[in-house]
Parts: C-alpha cells; structure tokens; sequence
C-alpha cells in the first residue's frame, strides 16, 4: 500500500495532477461534496427524509443571516419547511447517485453494443439502428414509458421506493448511444492497427482480442464522454423532474429542489431556487473540469508532440 | 405656406396620437392557462368553455358579483307553476351572423344541451323548453327543482338558424356535437356576445373582435381580445411583468406579491367556491372506517397553516364542502387543528402506535396540489400515520383515482349549479353505479342519513328549509369526518392599473370582459 | 447513389414502424384520452360508450392495424384535442420547431467554429481559458433554468425581448407559418434559440476544439506549415477541412436530436411548435398526436442521418456514397 | 565553395516537468551550395529535430536554446515569424518520412501544389497549375493534368512521395530537408525514390539534408556523412571516407550492423546495449556505457577532431592503436 503510495507519488499522473491548480481545486472541491453528501445523515441538522420533524409553519424562511431568518436554518427553508441545507446535501447524494448509476449503466450497455457493432460487421448496422432509433425517442418518452410499466409492476403508490433506481434506469437506457458510438468509433479506429492483426494471426479468439486488446484502447474516449454524461444525466434528471416525472417531492434530487424552485424565480424568496442552483452547477462544473484534465492526461499527444 | 406646415403637422400628431391610444386602449391582449378546446360551447363543460362562453355567447341569466342573478337575454323571468318558468326575451338582440334572437333559438338550445354528453346530466330535471311566442319562453322541468334559475346561467342561445341544415364538409348536421373530430359547430360560431371569433389557431391564439350590432350599449370599451394560453405559470407572469400581456388569469400563489408589488399592475383575488379534500378509503384501510381515526386526521391537519404558507393566503380553510354565501354553509364548523386531540383520538381508537398507507395525488391539477400532499404526509407523521405519496400529471391521476389504487386519494370539486348539494351527491353520497351518485366518492364513506337528506333538499323549493337540511349534512360530513376538507382555492386575476379588472370578475371565475373598460 | 436511396428509405420505413409500435404499446400508459375530453360529471358508463365509439376498446392488434392501414394512405389518424388529422396539425405545429432548430442550429455553428478554432490554435491563452471556462458552465445549466434567468433578466428587468410566443408570422407557400420574415418574429425567436442552443453550443465548442487539436498535431499539418503557408491558410484549410469530418458525424446527429428536445424550450417559451403540442397531448392523453409525433421525430432523425451522410460524403473525398456500405 | 548553411553549436531543449532534455547538444554543420549531406543515427538520436530546427519548426515543448542557423549569409534562427516563414518551402523545402500521411487527404493534389506556389509568390491559378505540371513531370507522374485534380486516397504510397518531392521542388529551393524520405515505402520503391532525389539535386544544383538511419541509403546519395548519437555528431566527414574508414566506434558498429559489411564471418555485429534516453545520458562521453573501449578519460567530454582517415571524430580513442581493430 506506501509502496502503491509512493509510485502514485512519483507518477506522471500525480506530478501532473499536482501542477494543475484547476485540477487540484476541482478534486478537492469534488471530494468536499461527495463526502458532505454521502455523509448527510451525520453532517446535516435535520433530516428531511423524516417528515415528523418538519413544520410547514417554518416554510420559507430566509437563511440565517437575512431579517427574518431562523437560527435553526442556514440556508432557510423550502417550501416544505425543510432546511435547505440539510435538503441540498441529501438531495446532491441522490443526484450523484442517480448520475453516476445512469452513466455505469449507459457505459455498460453502450460498451457491449459499440464493441460488437464495431468488431462484428453483421451486427454494426442492426446494432447502429437501434441506437439510431433509441436517439430519437427523448429520454422524457423513456421515461413515461418505463415509469408507467414499472408502476403496473410495482404499484403507483410505492413509487417512492422505487423512484431512484427506476430514474437511473431511464437516464441509463435513454443515453447509452453515445456510449455506443464512441466505442464502436474507436473500435473501428483501433482495429485496423496492426496489433490488432498480429493478434489475429495468432489466433487469438475475438473476445479476447475484443476484450483485452481493443477494450482498452476505448477507455480513454468513454472516461472522457464520461463526465459529460453525468452532468447530462443529472441534468436529464431534473428535467424529468421539470415534466412532473422526477424524484417524489419527499426525496428531492438537486435537479428536482431547482426544478420547484422555479415557480419562485418571481417571488422573493430567491434562496430556495439559488442555492440548489448554485450547488448543482458547482458539483457539475468540477466534474466537468476534472474530466477536461483527464482528457489531456490521457490525450498526451497533444501535449507532448 | 409655413403655418400649414405647421397646422397640418399638428393635426398629423394629433390623428397619430388619437389613432395610438384608440388601438392601445381598445385591444386586450390577454393570457390564460389554456384556451377554449372548441368554439361549440356545449362540446364540453368546463371552467375554460364558460370563460369562452360569456365572451361570445350570452347566457339567459347570469351571476352577478354579489352572488344574486342579473338579467342578460331574458329581460325578466316567473315562475308560472311549480314545474313551468317564464322567461321574457330581450327584444332586438342580434346574433353575428345577423339573425334575430327569438324563443325558437333557446328552444333549439335547450334541446341541444340534452344531447351534449356534458350537459344532460345538469339538465337531466328539465323536460323541454316551449316558445310560447317569438321572444317568450318557458322552461319545464319533470319535477319542482330548486335550481332553475342558476341553470339558466348556463343556458346561453344558439343561432338555431346559422346551426342547422348540412354540412358539406363533413356531410353531418351543422348542430351535431362532436367531442374528436371535425364538426361545423367546433369550428364556427354565431352567438350574441359581445365578441366575435375572427381567428383561431388553436393552442396558439384566439383572437376577438367587438360585436358591431351587440344588444348591450352600456358595456366596455375593448374592441379586440387576443387570447393566449400559456400554461407555465411563471412564463405566465413573467408576459405580464414584461408587458407582453395585459391580463392574466390564474396568478400562481407564490407570485402574488411580486404581481401586487410591481408599478402599473392590479392584482384582485377572491376567494373561490372549489373545495380541496382529501378522501380517506375505508373499504382499502380498515383504520379509515374507524370514525375516531378520521377525526384524529382531521384534527392533525392544518388547515390554517397550509393557506397561509403554501397557498400563500390564497385560499381560504375549511371544514366543509360549501363555502360562504352557499345554502349549506354552516357558519359552526371551523378548522379544528389540535394535535394533542389528535394523539388523544389516536390512543383512543387503539393506534398509538399508528400505521402505514398510501396516497395519491395530482401534481398539474389544483393550485399546489403536490406541495399540499406532502404537506399533509408531513403532518400525518406526527400521529404517526406514515403515508407514502405519488403525485402525478392529470391525464395519469383519473384512472388512478377511479381504480382507487391509493388509500388517500385528492379530489377538489366545484358546483356546477353553485349549490351545496351538488357536492354531496358526487362526493359523499354512498357510490351507486346505477344512479351515478357518489361518483367521485372514492372514500367510500357511506351514511344513509346523508343519501336522505341530499335528494330531499333536491325537491325542496322553499330556500329556508332546503338550507337547514344542507346545514345539517355538513354537520354530520364534519362529526364523522367523513373527509379531511382542506380548503378553498382562492382566486385571482391579474392586469394592467388602467382597466376596471375588479368590477367584472366573480366567484365562478367567469370575467366578464365584454363589461372591460381601458382608459 | 440509387442503392443509397433505396436501403435509407428501407431504414426509415422500419424506424417508422418500429417507433409507431412502441409509441402504440405504451400509448395506454398516458391515461385515458376520454377523460380529458368531458366534463367531471359525465359518468362511466358514457365514457365506455365514447370509448367505444372511437374504437379505444378494441385489442390491441386491431388498432395498431388500423393504424398502419390508413397510415398507408397518409392518414396518421385524428387528434381528438385538436379535432382534425394529426397530419394536419403537425404540419401546422413543425415550421416553429423546425425555426427555432434551425436558428438555434445556427447560432450553434456560427459561435462554435470560431470559438472551438480559436481555443484550439492557442489552447494556453486566456480567452481561450475563458472559452473553455464558460462552456462548462454553460453544459452545467440546466435547459429550463437558463431559459427562465433569460426572461428574467430580458423581458421582466429589461424589457428588451417577448417573453413567450412566436409573435408576428407570415405565410409561406401556404402552410409555413415563418416567423423569420418580420422584426417581431425575430425578436421572439432569439431568447428561446439562445436557450435551445445553450447545451449543443459548449458541447460543439469542445468537440471543435479537441478535434482540432488533434488535427494541428498530424503530419500532414507540420507539412503545411514546412511548405511555409500562411497561418491562416493553415487553420482554416488543412485543420480545419480536416475537424469538419468527425464534426459533422457527431454534431449532425446532435443537431437532429436537438428536434426532440426542444420540449422543454418550448414549454418554458410558449413556443407553439411540436414540442409543446406533444408536451400538451401527454397531458391530454391525445394518443393519436402523440403516436404521430414520435413517429414524426422518428422520421425527421432518420433524414437528418441521411443528410449527415451526404455532407459528410461531399467534404471527404475518400468516401463515395455510391459505394457506402 | 559558397557555403549555403552553417549551423553553429546549436542546441535544442524539450522542457518537460521541472527538467529540460537537450535533444540536440551544440551541434556544427555545414553544406555547401548542391551539396549533400547524410545525417545518419538511430532513431531517438535527435537528427529528425535537428533537421526541423533548421526551419524552426520544432514541435513543442522543444525550442533553440543557443546557437544560430545561418542560411545562404543570413541568421535565419533570427528570424522573426513572418520571416521564417518565407524562407520554408521556399527556398528551404522539407521532405517527410510518411507519404501517406504528409498530404491532407481532403484537399486535391493540384490545391496542396497551388498553396505552396501562393504561399511565396504573385502568381495567377493558371500560371500556377503551369509550375504544378513541370515539376510532376519532372518526378515522372502520368498524365499529371488529370492526376492534379485527384486526390491524396487515389496514389499510392510511392506516388504520393513523388508528389511530395514535386512540391518540395515548386519554388526551386536552394536546400531541400529530407526526413526519412523511403523508410515508410516499399524497398523497389526506396530505390527508385532515392534515385530520383539524387538526380533531382544534381540537375537543380539543390543541397540535401538527408537525414535517416539507413547507413546504405545515404553511401549511394550523399557526398558527406554526419553520425549522429544521443544529440551530438559523434563523427563527420566524406562519406567514403566514413563508409570505408569509420573512426568513431559506434560508427563502427553501425556499419557492421549493415548485412553487407558483415563478411565472412555471416553474422551481423550487433552493437551491445541501447541507446540512452534523453534522460539518461551519462557524462562526458555519451556512447561510453555501450563502447568496448570505453577508458576513465571516457568520463569527460571529446569533442570532434581530425582524425586520420580525414573525417573527424568525437572519440578520445581515435588516432590511437585501438581504434582500427574491430
């Protein structure tokens, strides 16, 4: 493990990584968030999950520092009378979650199919038409689709229970065409290397060649689209929650605390669409930054001619 | 040479300025959260197709803002038997297409309305309507019925002429009612409102212009209204606050102030006759048919609160269906929010410890309709009572709620004939697929004493008598709580200052806006 | 070329279908379109007659049947809501999505090739930074939240622009409804193309870029630059034909997706286009529209992966659409 | 004789994370007007940059550190941008290693010939294809009217060579830089294509940098050799001279790596070890951990000397007894 630590150390990538002033910023404001949401049970004030210790009398109260803000609430309070605070903190741990499900979801299905259209040339333009067809339908027809047959199955009155992992399906399976074409692009790029060839030759059987030689060689795209497709996929969230169809009202995501925010852009009480907004857009922003230095990381050509 | 320059200049500027205010004055450009589905006033009956209605058509009677009745198209009115009304036409009235009002029309009217899916159930008590002479009719209903008058609110006559004979379009009669297709009365009109549809893309804008020949000539002074829906409320505001538009109808809640604060704009509320409840289902849940678990929901929840933080004072609380000024408005019952009654009644009825069930709830609806839910789960927690909450759009919610898949289902009603009874036969009368009543009872709450009382107070004529025994259901509805009642959606408009905005609107949300004056 | 044509009308006639099929089967999914066309009183028993009436109680394979026989003809079927032929109704809705596409398009590809060029070609400066700096903020607005500080700022604080609609039209051949003829229709036009084009734009800046820094760094660039050329002729000839090609691949089908996510735009916007039409037709569970809508976006991607194609088989020579597979 | 280019003690740095690789390290070169000269060494031995650094046209992180390239009597590593660039493609052309990737495939060969015409001089299109079509003629392209509308993807590889040639020989350069012209072509091709360099040079008085580590390529074309190892000329002169009496020991050895100088003996002699990255490049001597004669005064650094044959060498060892076994 110190003996790991210090090759880490002592890596092109840290050496890189600890030049960076953006990327260093980034992780380390990254690392902030996901620890503060992940531990929101420990870390928040109130827990907005349990509805016996909210009163809607409290609803919309400034944050502390405002006239007629409340000691008990930083942020002030939504709508509910919950805390903002504690709600944004709960509600980024659903975002990440939903967003880094829907994006390992995308990535898998998108992963097999670019592969296998890319290397199998009977199945490329079945494969490619499907995604062709899958692009057109938008994720909020998905999401009314899979939502109404997952009610049938479950219930509508559990779907709270079921909301998050139903979301990162939708967001999963309305975006893994991206996935599939960047692969199958690689794969196509890569596999008229000679290497590939020379693997061939010997004999080597396709999945193998697939899976240990091209695979590879496809990661760096798929890590780079990555960070795009969780912000796409929280963003895709809270659209969904935007159109009625998003987490319950109980269990809000980010995505879906801005989204009722909304009605109070022209009201006063700015707090409760600003800092979800803010939130949202920061945790965003430093993936999408992280995933920029990434990119250059594995991309060294450009830098190092 | 120069003097006229300057004279014909001037009276250049002056027309310039004249022809300017005229046109800003006269047109209205107006926003609503949606636009008239049909211009057939009887393809459907809605909130939507009578705002539409009152601008191009005009009804017999109409409410006035005091809640009493002022004479349109019938001058004067009497009751000749206990089943007969005579009602005097207004002589002279023309319809756009130029044809005269006369008895035949609302003969034709009357007719057509008992045809309309929609509308034969309000009129199901009224036989026919007979012309006694050309401006002179009477209405005939099977039995004494109480309600003639605010049902001729909702007569407003048709050109019986302009509407009959074929179509060739569709090879059909120009008077069929056709809810899903091409129909010569869906896309045509001739009525005697102030206004004439001179173009409509549906969805898009509807535009109406001033009836040149109208019968009325103490009305406003608005020569055109352009109609557009927009739907998202804040986009809604936003038009008006930018000036794109110069009414809008509703305000959502959580813009009031701003609307009330911004320079150049009134804002006028009132509030409204839709009751907003919550129906507890006792077949689903045993604990609901325990009448001390429903009073300790009821006890739990509050009202009070609710109006005044997520509805903003929007909407007034209740603890009955009927609100003021109804017969059955019981002045007695008041919101009853006590928690610690609530805990007590709980203990009570042997569930301390309190149980788990499920709720549905629309989310495009009412006014906050999800917010309101889970406001309501937040407070059923305290006597915990854990309710687990779907919301969903509307088009999803009526399957839902009619298959009663939720224990707690939300439904707001509003009387169509402005009359108490009216909620209880759909809301608490015991569900009966045969009459129809108790249609939308998904509690499923069932006293007979309740049934009794409602279908007498339908044959009683004599109002003091008719109000005690709607008093009286309240009483009962209120000490079973039968329902959790929440409130009464207030209602608002909003528009520019220089308009007299106050003096047409009502309680039916019914603008009168061929009566709006723009200075 | 014929082969070509013959194999994509084969591919869009399947999509077509494939998509009517899917769009039929979950079409009982969006509630019950009678519901929404009468009044709380009517009872059930009429609303079954209604049902009946317009044939929703049929099975399943029936009415899609029904569906494709007369979508043979042309006929997609009637929208209930509207009271006319969907096809009517969709053609009637599509010139505003299509311009509020095709400007948003616009502004896509007029900001991005400079931008995405100029932060290729000196990826250190610092406008270049900023570039880079405001397109990932701009990727991390959410659609309908850029869309509503847009009419904050310039419509309620500023009173620059409309708010909502499409303002002043003007027919053209008799069924386009263009709003890109008059002052007032362009004036409606910019806030919700500005918001439409706020997700396609950074992710064009950065594909642009990545794919000219690529481009700057092969052999045939530095031969260009040995042979002593001007920088300019550099950038814009050889990098850039070069960027063109994966650009026109990824971004053609981008700007086709963009057709089905104008939904939120034009609901934010009031934007009377297809987007908002499906949007209100979920509402009203008016199946019919809503079938023929995604059967329409169906329809339309299909083309613009044809004309992706085309282009991209005109800027590089290395490929032959007659001989495509 | 006119001396067309001096390079002087020039160095070329790469500035990589807190350390700086020299790449080229004070490197002095000459070429006389139509001269031509071999730079020859392994890959990694930093000729390919030396070679760009002429024309300033190093990829980054790389840049002159010191010294100057004097072209024709003028500073040209002096030059400003602008400058520089009327002097590339000009008067100084460059050959590169890969045909198949050295012509932008989305332009036709016609537009990549025209450019480079437009890029120095007034000249109208019509006059332009006039020059395309000599200079295709004069590297041997068929029917070069149709061909200068094609494209790159329709040649071949040996054909895109010519055409690069052909390009290189628009303006007429006094110089021309070629960086591994063949070693990407088929060998019946290699010859051909190196043929007609030398003939090219020869009829057009041009001089030529040939720069590859194909010791047999440059015997047969160039008239002086340079030998390059880990950034510095190791050994320099006459190429007979080299190819007959090589002094420095790795010459040595490459040319006993070469199958027909391996003799009787039927076995190629290898050199033993790899060349040192730029990284590690010992003191003094850079070739002393791979030398079999490697000695303590290895430690510090010769420099090159005349030695006995005629060329110079930068090897303590040379002129003394050892230096001829092998």
């Amino acid at each position: 493990m110190i003996n790991f630590l210090r090759r880490l150390r002592s890596s092109d990538f840290s050496y890189y990584f600890f030049r960076d002033p953006i990327a260093l910023v980034s992780f380390a404001v990254l690392l902030v968030l996901v620890v503060a949401a992940f531990s929101a049970p420990l870390i928040a004030p109130h827990n907005p999950y349990d509805p016996t210790t909210i009163d809607i009398m409290d609803s919309e109260l400034p944050p502390a520092w405002a006239a007629e803000g409340s000691r008990n609430f930083l942020l002030g309070t939504d709508d509910m009378g919950r805390g903002m605070f504690s709600t944004m903190l709960y509600g980024m741990r659903i975002s990440i979650i939903i967003g880094l499900g829907a994006v390992l979801l995308q990535a898998m299905i998108g992963i097999v199919v670019g592969l296998l259209s890319g290397y199998i040339k009977r199945l490329d333009s079945i494969l490619m038409r499907i995604a062709d067809v899958q692009l057109s339908f938008s994720t909020y027809m998905i999401a009314i689709f899979i939502g109404a047959t997952f009610q049938m199955v479950f219930g509508v009155a559990n779907y709270e229970k079921i909301a998050a992992p139903l979301l990162i399906l939708i967001i999963g399976l309305a975006e893994w065409p991206q996935y599939a074409r960047t692969v199958r692009a690689s794969v196509l790029a890569e596999r008229q290397k000679e290497y590939i060839e020379a693997a061939r030759v010997i004999g080597l059987s396709k999945v193998r060649i697939m899976w240990r030689h091209i695979l590879p060689n496809t990661l760096s795209p798929v890590l780079v689209i990555s960070t795009v497709q969780v912000a796409n996929a929280i963003m895709s969230e809270a659209a969904l929650s935007f159109l009625g169809l998003g987490m319950p009202q109980n269990k809000p995501s980010l995505g879906s605390l801005i989204t009722s925010g909304f009605e109070y852009i022209f009201s006063g009480s700015w707090w409760i669409t600003i800092f979800p907004g803010i939130l949202l857009v920061t945790l965003i922003l430093v993936i999408n930054l992280l995933g920029d230095w990434v990119r250059d990381y594995l991309n060294p050509k450009l830098y190092k001619g | 040479m120069k003097r006229m320059i300057v004279r014909l200049s001037l009276v250049l500027a002056v027309t310039l300025v004249a022809w300017g205010t005229s046109v800003n004055a006269a047109t209205l450009k107006l926003a609503m959260d949606a636009d008239p589905v049909s211009l057939d006033p009887h393809v459907q009956l809605s909130a939507g197709m009578l705002q539409y209605a009152h601008m191009v058509f005009d009804p017999l009677v109409r409410w006035s803002k005091d809640g009493g009745l002022e004479p349109r198209l019938a001058e004067k009115w009497e009751q000749i038997n206990p089943t007969t009304t005579r009602f005097y036409l207004r002589k002279g009235v023309k319809f756009h297409s130029g044809n005269e009002l006369s008895a035949d029309d609302v003969v034709f009217t009357l007719a057509r309305l008992k045809k309309s899916e929609d509308y034969k159930g309000l009129f199901e008590y009224f036989t026919e309507a007979k012309a006694v002479d050309s401006h002179t009719v009477d209405l005939i209903t099977r039995e004494p019925y109480g309600l003639v008058l605010a049902m001729a609110t909702y007569i407003f006559p048709l050109d019986h002429k302009f509407y009959s004979g074929k179509d060739e379009q569709n090879g059909k009669m120009k008077d069929v009612i056709i809810k899903t297709d091409y129909s010569f009365a869906n896309f045509n009109e001739s009525g005697t409102g102030p206004f004439k549809v001179t173009g409509r893309e549906q969805g898009v804008k509807t535009t109406f212009v001033r009836f040149g020949d109208y019968w009325d000539p103490n009305t406003g002074n608005v020569s055109e209204i352009i109609l557009t829906p927009i739907s998202e409320p804040p986009t809604r505001v936003a038009a008006l606050l930018s000036g794109d538009v110069d009414f809008i109808m509703p305000v959502p809640p959580t813009d009031l102030e701003r609307v009330k604060k911004t320079d150049g704009l009134q804002l006028v509320t009132m509030s409204g006759s839709r009751i907003i409840t919550f129906q507890l289902n006792q077949k689903r849940r045993p604990e609901f048919a325990n009448a001390k678990v429903r009073q300790a929901m009821a006890y739990a929840y509050n009202n009070v609160g609710v109006a005044k933080k997520i509805m903003k004072g929007f909407a007034t609380p209740a603890a009955q269906n009927s609100p003021r000024g109804y017969q059955g408005h019981n002045a007695a019952l008041q919101p009853r929010y006590d928690l610690a009654r609530a805990k007590e009644l709980m203990k009570e009825a042997g569930y301390e410890k309190g149980f788990s069930c499920t709720m549905i709830a629309p989310n495009n609806r009412y006014v906050n309709d999800a917010k309101i839910a889970q406001a309501f789960v937040t407070m059923m927690s305290k006597i915990k009572i854990k309710v687990t909450l779907k919301t969903m759009p509307k088009a999803q919610y009526w399957d839902q709620y009619d298959a009663q898949v939720a224990d707690i289902q939300m439904i707001g009603w509003h009387s169509d004939t402005e009359d108490s009874a009216n909620f209880f036969e759909y809301l608490n009368m015991c569900p009966d697929k045969e009459t129809g009543r108790g249609q939308y009872n998904s509690g499923n709450y069932c006293n007979p004493e309740v049934d009794r009382l409602t279908l007498a107070a339908n044959g009683e004529t004599d109002n003091a008598k008719r109000s005690v025994m709607l008093r009286s259901i309240e009483q009962i509805l209120f000490d079973d709580a039968a329902f959790i009642p929440l409130h009464w959606q207030n209602l608002s408009w909003a528009s520019k200052k220089n308009m007299n905005t106050e003096e047409i609107i009502n309680v039916m949300n019914f603008p009168y806006f061929g009566d709006l004056n723009i200075q | 070329m014929f082969a070509f044509t013959v194999r994509r009308v084969a591919q869009a006639v399947l999509v077509m279908l494939i998509i009517s099929l899917i769009g039929f089967s979950i079409k009982h999914n969006f509630g019950d379109p009678v519901r929404e066309l009468v009044g709380e009183r009517v009872t059930p028993q009429e609303r079954q007659q209604i049902r009946d009436q317009l044939g929703l109680n049929d099975p399943f394979m029936v009415q899609y049947g029904r569906f494709l026989k007369s979508a043979v003809h042309g006929d997609l079927g009637r929208s209930f809501f509207f009271k006319k032929p969907v096809t009517e109704v969709i053609l009637a809705k599509a010139p505003a999505t299509l311009e509020l596409v095709f400007c948003a398009s616009l502004i896509v590809i007029l900001l991005s090739v400079p931008l995405g060029i100029y932060s290729a070609i000196h990826p250190r400066r610092l406008l270049s930074r900023l570039i880079m700096g405001v397109s990932i903020v701009g990727v991390s607005m959410p659609v309908f939240l850029t869309a509503i500080l847009l009419i904050y700022i310039f419509s309620v604080e500023l009173g620059w622009l409309p708010s909502f609609g499409r303002g002043e039209t003007v027919q053209l051949f008799g069924f386009w409804d263009s709003g890109l003829l008059t002052r007032d229709g362009l004036r409606h036009l910019l806030m919700p193309s500005v918001a439409l084009s706020s997700i396609m734009l950074p992710l064009f800046i950065r594909l642009i870029r990545s794919e000219m820094m690529e481009v700057l760094e092969t052999e045939y660039v530095k031969f260009a630059w040995a042979k002593g050329l001007r920088p300019r002729r550099v950038w814009y000839v050889h990098a850039f034909k070069n960027t063109l090609l994966p650009v026109i691949t990824v971004g053609g089908v981008q700007l086709g997706i963009m057709v089905a996510f104008t939904i939120l735009t034009e609901t934010v916007f009031q934007w009377q286009g297809m987007g908002s039409m499906f949007i209100e037709s979920v509402e009203r569970a008016d199946t019919a529209l809503m079938v023929s809508y995604i059967v329409v976006v169906g329809f339309i991607f299909v083309v613009v992966n044809t004309l992706v194609d085309l282009i991209y088989g005109l800027v590089n020579p290395t490929v032959r659409i007659a001989g495509r597979k | 004789m006119e001396k067309l280019l001096a390079i002087n003690k020039l160095s070329v740095d790469f500035t990589l994370r807190e350390s700086t690789l020299r790449a080229v390290n004070k490197v002095s070169l000459s070429l006389d007007r139509g001269e031509r000269l071999g730079i020859v060494g392994e890959s990694g031995a930093g000729k390919s940059v030396l070679g760009f650094s002429i024309i300033n046209l190093i990829s980054k992180p790389g840049r002159i550190a010191e010294g100057s390239v004097i072209f024709q009597g003028e500073e040209i590593s002096a030059y400003s941008y602008e400058q520089m660039r009327r002097v590339r493609g000009d008067r100084i052309s460059m050959i590169f290693q890969d045909p198949m990737m050295t012509l932008n495939p989305v332009l036709t060969i016609g537009e990549q010939m025209r450019e480079s015409l437009k890029a120095h001089m007034e000249v109208s299109t019509a006059q332009a294809n006039e020059i395309c079509l000599e200079k295709l003629r004069k590297v041997y392209i068929p029917s070069p009217e149709k061909r200068l509308e094609q494209y790159p993807h329709e040649f071949s590889g040996g054909m895109r060579q010519r055409i690069i040639i052909a390009i290189s020989l628009l303006t007429n350069p006094a110089m021309i830089i070629a960086d591994e012209p063949t070693t990407a072509l088929d060998v019946t091709i290699q010859a051909e294509i190196m043929e007609l360099l030398l003939e090219l040079c020869e009829t057009e008085q041009m001089g030529l940098i040939l720069i590859t580590h194909d010791l047999a390529v440059v015997s047969q074309v160039t008239q002086r050799i340079a030998v390059m190892y880990a950034g510095t000329i190791v050994e320099l002169g006459r190429t007979e001279d080299i190819i007959t009496h090589p002094q420095h020991p790795y010459t040595i050895g490459l040319l006993g790596a070469l199958p027909q100088r391996a003799g009787s003996s039927g076995r190629l002699n290898q050199i033993p070890g790899v060349m040192p990255g730029l990284a590690r490049i010992p003191r003094g001597c850079p070739f002393k951990n791979r030398c079999s004669l490697a000695a303590e005064i290895c430690a510090t650094k010769p420099h090159l000397r005349k030695s006995s044959s005629g060329s110079e060498a930068a090897c303590h060892m040379v002129g003394t007894e050892q230096s001829t076994a092998a």
